[in-house]
């Protein structure tokens, strides 16, 4: 196993885990969390191609990383807000007791 | 201007960094261990006992007649009375205090004791330097610790003690008159009697009459 | 894979069970946090040094701090109670390790990547924060724009969502 | 004469020449490791004796200020009293809350601490004392700040109080608010060196023109950007007047209310850390980090000069502790958001005005003028009268 593959492997663990976790709690936030793992993952494939990619002057990758990680600082924002404001209507966060569409 | 609070603030605060430097009596810090204020005479914290005379347990003023033990709102002066008596400063004979505690980390320094003491006998200390590193033993002042002289008293709070011992005297003086007033009385009645008895005997001795005097 | 790609590989990974694993959110959060940090160190170690520290600004010092913050406003301090159901745990697992699964067959058996790693790797791109600066402004100047206007936007859109408006509905 | 002017070099790198020749002694495979052991032993040791030293002049300064001596038992002027205080927090017992979260309360302040230490590595302390020249130093720099408030959150989290919530909470609304002026401050800087790199920055501004350096304080744009980022890390440092976060007559200690011992000490020193590190970068970016104030003053060893630029301004951090009084927590929020940051953003048009304009003293006119303006503009803003009225407290739902 070369070096691209190790990471490449170690990015589809945290990628696997991100996703059990997104799949398995039933805490709003967590879930959001889980997602947020998932994205660094595949954030951290582009790092690894760019870096052994064929030509890295070109600064694809990280470019690519670098407006993924603002999309996902704008995501996080904006899903822990929504979390927040259905706090608010339901008095909870537990995915499985905000089953009405009502307010 | 923005900001201009802020300067002046500033201003201020280096005036008193350098000043303190300059000019001594900005400085108003009393080095405690070694300087001390001057006491002020009408200080006041803790009560004790006040004797006359030499030996405290001999010239111990109070009587236990137990009042500034009720008084206490604290309920911090804990008082034993004597089973038998002595006689007191007026040479009359008076129970006196077994036990006499104060728990001085009770005691609020009221006052009350003090007011409500009829025989002038605890008065209100000005010694502060009562740290101590047991505060069971430290801070419950039994009998012997309490009692200090008429003089300390004196020496502390001259104004009211020099008061109260001319109170004092003049009661002694009223008192001794009247003693005397009462030993004359008696000593006319017993020339009165002797001189009865005498007459009723045989040999009248006129002189022998004022001889107890 | 060296010995420090091992360590920071087994930190992050460590970092990502607890932050998918533990009960209390908090701890969650702050094992998440670790996970990111050690993520930002594997950047480092591929030489993205200007993406690895954003990493740590952006995730540690805000999104980590946002979901704390999220946590505390919606009283989930505490331990949580065990699922009732083992059925959607087992499942999401299932899936999770099937995805895994399927992703290593991929990677181990990929000729692509060989391939690129027979080809001569620059021992160490070296990427200057002025090369970013230059390609973000002018090969990415558009994106960058979208990007601006992407946050206002989000952040404008935070606001009035999380914002309390009971004092309206009065 | 002639010998002084040799030797200063010498001594000017004398630290450097040292670590070289004492590195040359071990295999060259094990040389970067002890290279950066040996720089990490040096500035953990250099920065906890100022932290030391700090706490004294300031507890003398502040004396001075109220008119009081301030300690002066402990040896000659009390200048064992940092000893005294260490032996203290080290001999006294370490009480943890029995239903703190033990972890997390213990991993809080080594993490403030370590976070706090880690912003050194990217500030030029002298010529040729850098522990890392970074591309991306000052990003470095500002990353490793923001851990802090993680930290801070743990402590108030973990301890299970509501005074270290409080307190936690309303350091990290500060730290946060307070961050974004910080860097937009610095960001006038980095456009105008065309670098993060710390070093390049301060090579920059150690030239001359006559006697006078090319510090970036002495242009408009400059000074605007020193004072704001001054106040900035007064408050991203938690200092009076911006002391909400453990304001003693509100909420005892803040963050750190349930720690005691050696853990209190801890925090102690990773507050000043901070403090010395911001105050480090601030120097780096608008004073000339290590570089003499007038050319005629550059034989003097350059770590000199730096330390020189540390201790005045952590005289000043003093001198406004002890003048102000700690603001309101509205007043706080409003200062961040409705003068630093529209300030800092209007500063960046301000410096983009002073490189794109002729040099002259037409240039110097325009970009003062429009430092100032806005300066009075926004301030007017933050002075005006707000009606209060009876407020109704709700707590969190």
């Amino acid at each position: 196993m070369n070096s691209l593959q190790s990471y490449l492997i170690l990015s589809s663990l945290l990628f696997s885990v991100g996703l059990a976790g997104a799949l398995t709690r039933r805490n709003a936030i967590l879930v959001l969390i889980g997602i947020e793992l998932m994205l660094n993952a595949a954030n951290l494939n582009f790092i690894a191609f760019w870096r052994y990619g064929p030509n890295p002057e070109a600064l694809t990758g990280i470019m690519f990383t670098i407006f993924s990680i603002s999309i996902a600082a704008a995501e996080a924002a904006v899903g822990l807000s929504i979390i927040l404001a259905a706090y608010r209507h339901s008095r909870t966060t537990d995915l499985d007791q905000m089953n009405s569409l009502k307010g | 201007m923005v900001g201009e609070g802020i300067l002046k603030g500033l201003a201020e605060t280096a005036r008193n960094f350098f000043g303190s430097y300059v000019s001594k009596d900005r400085l108003t810090t009393v080095q405690y261990p070694e300087q001390r204020e001057p006491q002020i005479e009408a200080t006041r914290d803790f009560p004790f006992l006040v004797y006359d005379g030499a030996d405290w347990q001999q010239g111990m003023r109070c009587v236990a007649c137990q009042i500034c033990e009720k008084e206490c709102p604290p309920k911090c002066i804990y008082i034993d009375k004597s089973k038998d008596k002595k006689p007191d400063a007026f040479g009359k004979s008076q129970f006196y205090p077994a036990t006499f505690n104060i728990d001085i980390s009770v005691c609020m320094s009221c006052q009350i004791c003090v007011e409500v003491c009829p025989f002038d006998a605890i008065k209100m200390d000005v010694d502060y330097h009562l740290s101590s590193d047991n505060r069971f033993g430290g801070l419950m002042l039994n009998k012997q610790r309490l009692s200090k002289s008429n003089e300390y008293y004196n020496a502390i709070h001259p104004t009211e003690a020099a008061a109260v011992d001319a109170q004092r005297a003049e009661e002694k003086a009223k008192l001794d008159a009247k003693a005397k007033a009462a030993a004359d009385a008696k000593a006319a009645a017993d020339a009165k009697a002797a001189a009865e008895s005498s007459l009723a005997q045989f040999a009248p001795n006129q002189s022998a009459a004022g001889d107890p005097q | 894979m060296t010995a420090s790609f091992m360590i920071l590989a087994v930190l992050t990974v460590a970092g990502t069970v607890s932050a998918m694993g533990l009960r209390n959110a908090v701890h969650c959060v702050l094992a998440l946090a670790l996970s990111f940090a050690g993520i930002a160190m594997l950047y480092l170690q591929l030489g993205a040094q200007f993406v690895g520290f954003t990493q740590i600004l952006v995730y540690v010092g805000a999104v980590a701090i946002l979901a704390v913050f999220a946590i505390m406003m919606t009283h989930n301090d505490k331990p949580m109670a065990l699922p009732d159901s083992h059925a959607a745990w087992v499942a999401g697992c299932v899936v999770a390790v099937a995805v895994f699964a399927v992703l290593t067959r991929a990677i181990v058996s990929s000729t692509t990547a060989v391939q690129i790693q027979t080809q001569t790797v620059a021992p160490q791109p070296g990427v200057t924060v002025q090369q970013i600066g230059d390609a973000l402004l002018h090969r990415f100047v558009v994106p960058l724009e979208i990007m601006g206007v992407l946050l206002t936007a989000a952040l404008i859109g935070a606001v009035v969502i999380a914002m309390d408006r009971r004092e309206e509905m009065k | 004469m002639t010998c002084l002017a040799l030797w200063m070099p010498q001594l000017d790198q004398i630290f450097v020449t040292a670590s070289h020749w004492l590195l040359s002694y071990l295999p060259a495979a094990l040389q970067p490791l002890a290279s950066a052991i040996l720089s990490v032993a040096a500035i953990i040791v250099a920065f906890a004796t100022l932290f030391a030293l700090t706490t004294l002049l300031e507890r003398k300064g502040l004396g001075r200020m109220q008119n009081r001596y301030g300690p002066n038992r402990v040896g000659p002027c009390g200048l064992f009293q940092p000893l005294a205080d260490g032996v203290k927090s080290l001999t006294k017992e370490d009480i943890v809350p029995i239903r703190a979260d033990r972890a997390v309360h213990f991993m809080a302040p080594v993490l403030l601490v370590a976070a706090s230490f880690m912003g050194y590595a990217v500030l030029p302390i002298g010529r040729n004392m850098i522990m890392v020249d970074m591309n991306a130093g000052v990003l470095f720099f500002f990353a490793v700040g923001s851990l802090m408030e993680l930290a801070v959150f743990m402590a108030g989290w973990s301890s299970r109080s509501k005074y270290s919530l409080l307190g936690a909470m309303r350091a990290i609304a500060q730290m946060i608010s307070y961050e974004v002026p910080l860097v937009l401050a610095s960001i006038v800087v980095l456009m105008q060196a065309g670098s993060l790199s710390t070093v390049s920055i301060v090579n920059m501004q150690a030239s001359y023109s006559g006697i006078w350096p090319h510090w970036f304080v002495f242009t408009p744009w400059g000074f605007a950007g020193f004072v704001l980022f001054m106040i900035a890390a007064t408050a991203e440092s938690n200092r009076s007047p911006f002391d909400l976060p453990e304001g003693e007559s509100e909420i005892i200690a803040g963050y750190y209310t349930e720690y005691s011992g050696f853990k209190f000490a801890l925090f102690f020193l990773g507050e000043y850390i901070g403090m010395f590190a911001t105050s480090g970068m601030a120097i780096t970016l608008f004073l000339g980090g290590w570089s003499a104030p007038f050319s005629f003053l550059a034989w003097v060893p350059s770590y000199l000069w730096f330390f020189a630029k540390l201790l005045t301004i952590i005289a000043i951090f003093i001198w406004v502790r002890g003048t102000l009084p700690r603001l309101r927590m509205d007043q706080l929020m409003n200062l961040a958001w409705q003068f630093m940051l529209p300030m800092t953003l209007f500063n960046l048009i301000i410096a983009g005005v002073w490189h794109f304009m002729p040099g002259g003293l037409l240039r110097w006119l325009v970009c003062s003028t429009m430092v100032v303006v806005p300066c009075i503009l926004f301030g007017g803003g933050l002075k005006r009268k707000k009606k209060f009225q009876i407020r109704t407290y709700h707590f969190s739902q």
